[in-house]
């Protein structure tokens, strides 16, 4: 049992500093002194964030196998490895504050870590590919924007460089529908079904309401959240509802209405029992990435050892 | 261009075809991997191979395209099994990662020495596509070389693995210089490589390779054991039906 | 027949579409193994299984195509994954042995439940096929709760890899106990079995079985992360497009 | 080393009565007395039999999660059950006289032990499946029938039993192309393409000529081959091609006429370089079947192994 008593971090005077440094736009790099709860909650974050772009992988790397025309088999394997990529930056973000690849991947396989709710739901119709690039990833790119501004450098860098391919991916899914829209009844038909299945799911991966949102006040000082869930989301809708109705489909939300005085689009209530099931991770959907994730692991041990003993060898013989 | 006999157009058109299916076979078994590789970084590797090959497959198509006017996705995603012009060896299931990365090694060796005949062919547009990949293909191989190298040389189940693997492929490899039909006539003429004179330059640099690798070649079949290119595994008709379902599903679309 | 009201009529015809699905589905999992099966008998009683439960999901079919005319071949080879309604327990690859028969385990036995009850329904085409069914399915229950026997007393692996199983179906079957909208009315009236009075029965006989079989049964989710019959696996497309692909890649075809 | 000196079987006083036994039209019996060569003989013919059956499974069995209708899938299911359960007699045929079913099982999987040549050819479409059914079945029926009529009791009965089924799988074979050749001009087109890859097989799956058939004479004069191989292939022809011409398909042989003298339809000459490539089994497609087999084998071991402890431990129990 530890019984040392720690130092209010609130009376640390390098606090102050820190702060003053924030309110100036000054980015904090690795090397720097930050509080450790700024530590924390952006350790928290990218590695969610990480571990999302990862899990992210799987429900529209199903589809590559069978998307209908080579090039848009070509564009999703683009896609799925930027994604990849994404991974990639944000775990190496993440290790910047200390924490380490195994570590993170083990709170993953383990069920411990969280991944954005959005990717618990199944790709079920090849449009859902087309549906995800424009909605999700729409509504990705609207946090991601926000966090490119944010205090910490390596994330911030990261998330200018992931948002530029992100725009890219939200052109494509936003053509594609577009497409189907004006395509045959089968096609108009299977891109109003993916607005159905993921509509409320987008509005919901943006996170809880402002008042239920336990960690924004803090973040917001520190400059790592510049905006709030509800404000995100409203910019989120306001660019797509108009776009969406253009293309000829129908939203599926029977209170959706536009408030002139605002400017704004106003949704209708949000299931929120439904999303924190989903957060929670009970679910089947939930179960099967996972499992998904850790059949890729465990398939893959003996790849990882092998390469371990060959890097051993090489390095005994270079020594020789 | 347009001094090419009706014949040597036939015989190209097959070639072409043949091309771009062992590309396309191979693009569709390497995409099974991109989300589910043994390490992140190869996710992205083997995305990387997989569009490249895929971007091989719709040049060769092209290439089909340019002499009868076809249409590359109605070539793709269209056809049945018994149209298509793949060698086995690409149409085998992913497999391990062993498997798959040992079916690479060969299929790179190959391609690079097609490639480098290629090259010297009396027909321009083969000649400058074949100038083009080449560059992306030694890159691959590479790639692939060094994973038998890390293998072969890792853990006694990664030489296992790897060891089992090749007494399937190598003796399904042969199919990969079993001429189509017309094939020789336009080696002679300078249009197409000569596969008989390719085969033992690829066997020498494999053989090699896999030997350094501590792994041991296993025997050839007998010579009437080759199948031609029109003679397809079961697994071929299993990868078009996912490959092609969602395009075949809907015969109105016109756009995908 | 002729009595019923619209409302009850579209909630019949949902319940033999869901009927149907699981059925069909379970069935196009089960044919999988023949030809693959760990001994020679196996395959045949697989085969036996999957003919039986095609049968099932036929007479569902045809159970709706008696409210709606709708064709039944038209709706297993012509839907897309979302007009699907079966259960996801259902849509899970074949995994291994243990898997394949712990699901047929813990299927049949909701199975059997469900038709005895359904043999007391107002609605009598209903009561004649439940009756006609129960026959077949005791015969399965009792062949897949033995095997469950023999898996879970027989080795440690054969134990590890059913608890395994059971770990993944347990709170996956919850799914089948969802009531379609408008159910719960048409159980009240006498028409279709009532879901809530079935779970205890099916849960009490499963868990004496898996008890008795040295297995443990995990713990149930939320009730919030019990999903209703349009929510589907990611499994389900995959499956749907194989099953689909020869049936829809000639739209002219009249007859197969 | 053996140093005994066999007793020339020919000698034996017991072999007169055997073969009058024969001459009667008489069955043997598993205990009645056989020549040894006879034993071989059956025990060779009986296993590669069965060993067909198993492997048979493999090229229909692929295409039940493929059939395109209910019934279909119905039929299919059925059919390739049949042969499992034909596989079933015809091991129990082999162990009358003496042979194991893991000796036979060891025999398949390690390559040593022959199985029909047809089952070597890819399944590539789903016509194929119809195909199969009405040449590769009609040309086992012709065989089996003569069979039917073999000395060898077990055997004898086996096949009766068999051919009855294999008479329904013929013609469902036949109803599933009639179909096709009389549907649109996909099915039409790919009920010929299988014509085109089938019909040559199903010639060669009869077995070489009879000046190339080594065990023909003495399988003759035992009751064992009551026909030719050329005798079976020709009432195969003759039976067959009519039915083909008629349901509009052509046949894949130039050379193929009608013998007014004979009333026999005469072949064109056969690759036999094919036959025995496929046969003696180094192409890849045997390589692929056995793959299969041994895969399913292997990957059942422990299932096996499960059964064997239950059934021990239920043994020690009730003799408790």
């Amino acid at each position: 049992m530890s019984m040392t008593t720690a130092q209010d971090p609130r009376l640390d005077p390098r606090l102050e500093a820190f702060e003053a440094r924030i309110a100036r736009g000054e980015k904090i790099e690795p090397g720097d002194w930050m509080p450790d709860e700024y530590r924390r909650q952006l350790i928290r974050m990218i590695s969610q964030h990480a571990h999302s772009e990862y899990v992210g992988m799987l429900p529209e790397g199903e589809w590559i196998t069978r998307a209908p025309s080579l090039r848009r088999k070509m564009i999703l394997m683009a896609k799925v490895q930027d994604e990849a990529g994404h991974g990639q930056y944000l775990y190496h973000a993440a290790e910047t504050l200390g924490a380490t690849r195994e570590d993170m991947m083990d709170a993953l396989l383990s069920g411990r870590a969280k991944y954005s709710s959005i990717f618990n739901y199944p790709s079920l119709t090849w449009a859902d590919v087309g549906m995800i690039g424009w909605l999700v990833d729409g509504a990705a790119i609207k946090n991601q924007t926000m966090l490119a501004g944010c205090s910490y450098g390596p994330y911030s860098r990261a998330m200018v460089r992931i948002c530029s391919e992100e725009t890219f991916h939200h052109k494509q899914g936003k053509e594609m529908i577009l497409t189907y829209a004006a395509g045959t009844p089968a096609q108009r038909r299977m891109a109003q079904d993916a607005l159905n299945r993921w509509w409320w799911p987008s509005l919901m991966m943006l996170g809880p309401h402002d008042q239920d949102s336990p960690n924004t006040a803090v973040l917001s000082r520190w400059g790592i959240k510049l905006k709030s869930n509800d404000e995100v989301r409203q910019e989120f809708i306001n660019e797509h509802v108009p776009e969406l109705l253009e293309a000829g489909l129908s939203i599926p939300d029977p209170d959706l209405r536009f408030d002139e005085a605002s400017g704004n689009w106003i949704h209708g209530p949000i299931n929120w029992d439904e999303f924190w099931a989903v957060v929670k991770g009970n679910g089947p959907m939930n179960r099967a990435r996972l499992e998904a994730r850790r059949f890729a692991h465990e398939d893959g041990a003996w790849v990882r050892e092998a390469l371990a003993a060959y890097g051993a060898r090489s390095q005994a013989q270079a020594a020789d | 261009m347009t001094d090419l006999t009706p014949q040597a157009r036939a015989t190209l058109i097959l070639r072409f075809t043949a091309l771009a299916d062992d590309e396309l076979i191979l693009a569709q078994r390497n995409g099974e991997w991109i989300g589910h590789a043994p390490i992140l970084e190869e996710d992205i590797a083997l995305a990387n191979l997989a569009q490249d090959e895929l971007g091989h497959a719709e040049t060769w198509l092209r290439l089909r395209a340019e002499l009868d006017g076809s249409d590359p996705d109605a070539l793709a995603f269209g056809r049945d099994a018994t149209e298509f012009r793949c060698a086995q060896l690409l149409e085998y299931p992913r497999g391990d990662w062993a498997f798959t990365l040992l079916r690479q090694f060969l299929f790179d060796a190959y391609e690079s020495v097609w490639l480098s005949a290629a090259r010297a062919s009396s027909y321009r547009p083969l000649r400058e596509a074949a100038e083009k990949m080449l560059r992306e293909e030694r890159f691959h191989l590479q790639h692939s070389a060094l994973w038998i190298q890390r293998l072969g040389l890792g853990t006694d189940e990664s030489r296992r693995r790897t060891q089992a693997a090749l007494e399937l492929q190598w003796p399904l490899s042969a199919q990969l210089f079993v001429p189509l039909p017309g094939e020789a006539e336009l080696a002679a003429q300078g249009l197409l490589p000569d596969l008989s004179a390719l085969r033992p330059r690829w066997e020498e640099s494999t053989r090699q390779h896999l030997g350094a690798c501590g792994l041991s070649v296993p025997a050839w079949g007998a010579p009437e054991d080759v199948w031609s290119r029109d003679q397809h595994s079961p697994h071929l008709p299993e990868l078009l039906a996912e490959m092609q379902g969602v395009a075949r599903a809907d015969p109105e679309a016109v756009a995908w």
